[in-house]
């Protein structure tokens, strides 16, 4: 039964996906001619907002979610990067306020940097880049606060969002600024298409940075996570017809724990036995074909990996006791 | 305390709570300095027990103690991890991020930060994501057509064998709603699709399609959203009125 | 944009925001006032309220059950209903339980609040309390949800390596050797893993443990939606979402599920899973908070809907006046 | 690697007695060590420094990439010793998780303080220019540094004053307690609650403005809506159920529950129905493609920060 037992197709899938985008990005980087990216509505906005902040002599807003730090945040300072860039162009002072106290780490040089290299590192103020506050509602107040008494004209809520998000977006659209807004919490978007102008749905807040930057390596990462939703794509579409024709045919052998096939042999087993042997499952031939279940099909199998007798009896040897010191565990 | 100090010191509690509420709610109707104060004092004590917060919940428990052991009763209950120190001089790297020439050492807990994080998603991936692939692969040929809906086992008196052998099998209403299932994610899917130039019309009407799938799936999202969201105001009303006036009575004793 | 003042149709396609504002205070206070309360809405339970009440009800007496409780006073309109019901359940059926936060630092002071609520509702009506070490555990807070759920994957008695006061010799002693805990090795030996959650780390449960043990979660109507994919994919068991979970719950502890009354009706009948049946709680309170709030919950909704519709009606009938 | 393992013997080069003279030179002499680490990268020159950043990155990703692609260990004993080397380093992996899992927080919470300093150089910086709301800066440090004090002298005799845990009964608190329990529970977590309860105005007046019959993407994603919010009402539930019964009865068509894939000619009139449909076969396989790309997306971003492939905006 040994080959049964697929626990490492999972890896091997993963790898993959990670081969498609590494690969990708290495494509990207040698190759000349740009790889082709569609048009992506919420992000030609920026430059209308940032316009519009100008013309009112008004701040624009950028807010990184309030998540720590991770993928997510970096990925909302880089298009910020391009934000306030910009922004410094037009001399349109910015407010980008934080809820943790690394991705302010990151934010103050991400931002500090952008106006060097604009050459304009005396336009750049130290308190543009705020930490508000880590508590969630806290940070509510402070920026719904911030967006009323200083009239934003513009405002970017791109990041790891949750329930603040729609205090955000009412407050910012009630004093009637553009908003471009994305989260990577799905249960938050909806709140976005509700309130703002312009949305990023799902990834395509991942795809923001490779679509304005025209990095070679964020392209080809991106042409990278698209063949792999075309290899997700394909498994579903091979699976659902694989199942769809196996289901309809009959079979005689049922996979069902050991303890259930051969519950005598079971009971025989010391409970530490039975604890050690619970996740053995067999192919029992029951003997009266029946309709094939969806724990026979072949791909059930592929995705849960059957565990046989052999592969969980293991036999290690016990550490030498050592006297407790002062009878800790 | 007496139990009449405490109900006192509960009413005081709740009517500050209550005056706080009132203070933030304010601003549903304008912008005033009343919100403007308790936004100040919101900020202030969460920046407060943040610091607080810092030490008591996190440095204290998963780092004192750890790196100076615990004793009890004059026992060693845990032993002193002293190499626990180091993490102290990497997070200070960080407070470098203000100096204009050292200011790239503040990316080493930056980066520890991220490492840990990025190696975790390569980890998960798949145990988030394969059983949804998976369970995405549903039948869509019917094995059993002597009716389009399932037989009603409800009531109607099978025998436990029957009732499995009719859940066993695919009945053409359940193919019908699987392969929907399957057309409404592939749909979806190509939506996210972005390096490939949707030319034919076929594929620009599945982009089409895949959008509108989207906004039902948010609107459903919406829908649901807002039990949550009532809930909480209306917890906040019978806090306003009801917990706010039973504590009250309690000082007045009745 | 038009000279001449506004037509009824576009006043009510722009009705000023804090009239809805104060409409929605007044209708969701009235409803609160005790005269009021007593009314039980009619329900029919959802199908992963049902399973999740089966799964509940199924854990045998004795048995030990872990309960993550990852939320704090800011969604307490749902989860307070949820902890409620949850514990008065747990209580009556005499199981066990380890109760700790993996989300939130404040956490543990909330769930402790309504440990003691439904303790002293308990002895006011008489019943046995629950003893902290005896009958359950409180194991307070663990930072850092991925590693704590992994780590509680793996080896449970290497992370809850705390220590709580053994009333008996009145020593701070490992929990493991507590009555609770003692015959719990690996986390699949627990009855049942319920999350009350108000957040995503419910997610991470799933992705670190649904493979280990019996998972089925409490959660507010927001984490709803993306439960469900766990639901159906069968990674979780069952789920009480948002306040209407709440109520349901509430709802099939005084009713049961497939459960037959004196005259031989069920109340709540399971279709398709007629063979499972599960009995109402024996003792307690059962109808509470939710059911209380469920009734203001249905005047608000009705104002939304209402709104909507007038803004639409508002909005039709001026572009006919336009065209 | 003892110290990772954190295994017996309990006292060993990694682990000492707690509080004993050793402990603290140990201690010491870790700090010095460090200090000196710091000065050396300090002096380090400047093409040294994103290899360095690299390497740190790396090492840390690479944790948990060998956690999850080391074949793990099974049915392991918390006594056993490893059979093999490869064993060992399964062993290793998991007894090191709960240690490496604790690192990001700590590292947060000593950054915490950048951002404090952030805030008083602000409001600081406000009551210095004499700032038209200097007053509520006030306010602001004044709030902050209050519930400091009450927070560290609560937490202070909770954890050392306190041994028999008298004070978890009101009864015996004193004026600390009573701040810091006024602060926290009375102010800031009513303010939490008060500001998250708000949200429930905005969906109203979000609703009132964007549900309205404009394009077919406005429509579809109001009427899902709909259709759930009227799901979620119990009252009128059983009601439309009730008729859809009634009317089935009439014509007399058998009827019963999809939500486990049964059904009647009539049963999908039922509103808890057609919102369980809806859930199940649009709003799961739409949502569940959202989450494969973000999935996606992160598994890329992280990949691009593990072996810093990043340039540009934040090149750790």
């Amino acid at each position: 039964m040994q080959w049964h037992d697929t626990g490492s197709f999972g890896m091997i899938f993963v790898i993959v996906l990670v081969a498609f985008i590494l690969f990708n990005i290495y494509r990207a980087e040698t190759k000349k001619k740009e790889l082709y990216i569609r048009r992506i509505p919420g992000l030609n906005a920026i430059d209308d907002a940032i316009g519009r902040a100008t013309e009112m002599g008004k701040p624009v807003l950028m807010v990184p979610g309030i998540g720590g730090l991770n993928a997510i945040s970096v990925q909302a300072l880089n298009i910020f990067a391009q934000v306030s860039k910009a922004a410094a162009q037009f001399g349109t002072p910015i407010r980008l306020c934080v809820a943790d106290a690394a991705v302010f780490t990151v934010a103050q040089e991400v931002i500090r940097d952008v106006y060097q290299q604009q050459g304009l590192s005396e336009k750049f103020d130290p308190d543009s880049v705020r930490f508000v506050t880590d508590r969630q509602f806290a940070f509510a107040a402070g920026v719904s606060g911030l967006i009323l008494r200083e009239k934003v004209a513009a405002a970017f809520f791109l990041g790891e969002f949750f329930a603040e998000s729609l205090i955000f977006a009412e407050t910012a659209n009630s004093i009637g600024a553009i908003q471009v807004a994305g989260s990577t919490e799905k249960s938050q978007t909806p709140f976005f298409i509700a309130a703002c102008d312009y949305v990023l749905i799902g990834d395509e807040f991942y795809a923001a940075s490779a679509y304005l930057t025209r990095q070679p390596i964020l392209v080809g990462s991106l042409v990278g996570q698209d063949w792999c939703k075309i290899l997700i794509a394909a498994c579903v579409l091979f699976g659902f017809m694989v199942n769809s024709y196996q289901r309809t045919q009959t079979t005689s052998l049922q996979r069902m724990p050991w303890s259930e096939a051969e519950p005598e042999a079971w009971a025989q087993l010391t409970p530490e036995e039975q604890g050690n042997f619970e996740a053995v499952e067999v192919m029992k031939d029951t003997g009266t074909p029946t309709l094939v279940k969806k724990e026979n099909t072949g791909l059930y199998r592929v995705f849960n990996p059957m565990r046989d007798r052999e592969s969980l009896t293991v036999t290690r040897e016990k550490k030498a006791v050592v006297a407790p010191l002062g009878g800790g565990e | 305390m007496t139990q009449s100090q405490i109900d006192l010191f509960n009413a005081i509690k709740i009517t500050c709570g209550v005056l706080a509420t009132l203070g933030l709610y304010s601003v549903l109707y304008k912008e005033t300095k009343f919100f403007r104060f308790f936004e100040h004092v919101f900020l202030g004590l969460a920046a407060g027990y943040a610091i607080v917060a810092l030490w008591k919940e996190t440095l204290y428990p998963t780092w004192w103690l750890k790196m100076t052991g615990v004793m009890n009763e004059g026992v060693m209950a845990e032993p002193a991890y002293w190499v626990y120190i180091i993490l102290l001089p990497i997070g200070l790297l960080g407070y470098f991020v203000f100096s204009k020439k050292h200011n790239w050492l503040s990316r080493i807990p930056i980066g520890i930060i991220l490492g840990l994080w990025a190696g975790q998603q390569v980890q998960i991936w798949w145990q988030t994501n394969g059983p949804q692939i998976y369970s995405s692969m549903q039948p869509v040929i019917p094995t059993e057509t002597t009716s389009f809906f399932k037989p009603i086992t409800t009531g109607a008196g099978f025998t436990p064998e029957r009732i499995a052998e009719i859940n066993a099998q695919i009945w053409p209403s359940q193919a019908i709603n699987n392969f929907i299932f399957v057309v409404t994610l592939l749909a979806a899917f190509t939506y996210f699709v972005y390096s490939i130039e949707l030319k034919t019309p076929v594929l620009k009407g599945f982009n089409k399609l895949g959008r509108w799938m989207l906004m039902i799936g948010f609107g459903a999202i919406f829908g649901s959203t807002v039990m949550a969201r009532f809930a909480l105001v209306i917890d906040r009303m019978y806090y306003l009125w009801f917990e706010w006036l039973e504590s009250i009575m309690r000082v007045f004793g009745r | 944009m038009t000279p001449e003042k506004p037509t009824f149709f576009e006043k009510i396609q722009n009705v000023d925001k804090r009239i809805l504002y104060l409409i929605l205070i007044v209708l969701t206070t009235i409803p609160l006032f005790p005269m009021f309360s007593s009314i039980v809405l009619p329900n029919e339970p959802a199908p992963h309220s049902q399973a999740f009440y089966y799964q509940l009800m199924s854990v045998p007496e004795g048995k030990t059950v872990f309960i993550q409780s990852d939320w704090t006073l800011s969604t307490r309109g749902e989860n307070a209903g949820h902890i409620e019901s949850l514990l008065r359940t747990v209580m009556s059926k005499k199981l066990k339980f380890a109760i700790y936060t993996v989300a939130d630092p404040q956490a543990p002071g909330v769930y402790r609040k309504y440990i003691q609520s439904v303790n002293a509702e308990r002895k006011r009506a008489g019943m046995k309390e629950y003893k902290q070490w005896e009958d359950y555990v409180d194991l307070s807070y663990f930072p850092n949800a991925e590693g704590t759920l992994n780590a509680i994957g793996s080896d449970v008695r290497k992370i809850f390596n705390k220590r709580v006061k053994d009333p008996a010799s009145g020593k701070d002693r490992l929990v493991f050797e507590s009555p609770v805990l003692k015959d719990v090795v690996k986390v699949g030996d627990v009855g049942l893993y319920v999350v009350i959650t108000a957040s995503n780390s419910f997610d991470r449960t799933v992705e670190r443990l649904s493979d280990k043990t019996k998972v089925v979660v409490m959660c507010t109507g927001v984490i709803g939606p993306s439960t469900l994919p766990f639901f159906q994919s069968g990674q979780i068991k069952g789920a009480s979402i948002g306040l209407k979970g709440a109520v349901d719950v509430e709802y099939m502890m005084k009713y049961g599920l497939n459960y037959p009354d004196s005259t031989g009706k069920i109340k709540v009948p399971w279709s398709g899973k007629e063979e499972l049946k599960a009995d109402p709680v024996v003792e307690g309170m059962t109808i509470a908070r939710g059911s209380l709030y469920f009734m203001s919950f249905h005047a608000a909704i009705a104002l939304l809907i209402l709104a909507v519709t007038v803004g639409n009606i508002g909005m039709f009938m001026a572009r006919r006046k336009k065209a | 690697m003892d110290f990772l393992a954190q295994v017996d013997p309990r006292v060993n080069f990694w682990a000492t007695q707690p509080g004993s003279v050793e402990m603290w030179l140990k201690i010491l002499v870790g700090l010095v060590i460090s200090a000196g680490a710091i000065f050396a990268l300090i002096k380090m020159p400047t093409r040294g420094r994103r290899p360095v950043v690299m390497a740190f990155t790396f090492l840390c990703g690479l944790f948990y990439v060998l956690l999850w692609i080391w074949p793990s260990p099974l049915n392991r004993k918390p006594d056993e010793i490893a059979r093999s080397p490869a064993e060992g380093v399964s062993f290793l992996l998991a007894d090191t998780l709960p240690i490496v899992a604790t690192i990001t927080n700590i590292l947060v919470a000593i950054l915490l303080g950048l951002g404090v300093y952030s805030l008083i150089r602000l409001h600081g910086g406000r009551i210095i220019k004499r700032h038209a709301d200097r007053g509520f800066s006030v306010v602001l440090l004044v709030s902050m540094l209050t519930i400091t004090v009450f927070g560290y002298l609560d937490w202070g005799m909770r954890t050392f004053g306190d041994k028999e845990g008298k004070l978890l009964d009101i009864a015996n608190w004193g004026f600390v307690n009573l701040g810091a329990d006024l602060l926290f529970d009375g102010l800031l977590q009513q303010m939490d609650s008060a500001m998250f309860s708000m949200i429930a105005f905005f969906i109203l007046s979000a609703a009132y403005r964007a549900f309205r019959i404009r394009s077919v993407e406005s429509t579809v994603l109001m009427a899902s809506a709909l259709i759930l919010m009227v799901s979620l009402l119990s009252a009128v539930v059983v009601v439309w159920n009730g008729n859809v019964t009634n009317l089935a009865a009439a014509m007399n068509v058998p009827l019963a529950n999809p939500s486990i894939g049964e059904a009647g000619a009539l049963n999908f009139l039922k509103i808890s129905n057609i919102a369980s449909w809806v859930t199940s076969f649009l709003q799961t396989p739409a949502l569940r493609a959202v989450d494969f790309g973000i999935g996606l997306g992160a598994l890329a971003m992280g990949l691009r920060l593990w072996l810093g492939l990043e340039k540009g905006g934040v090149s750790v």
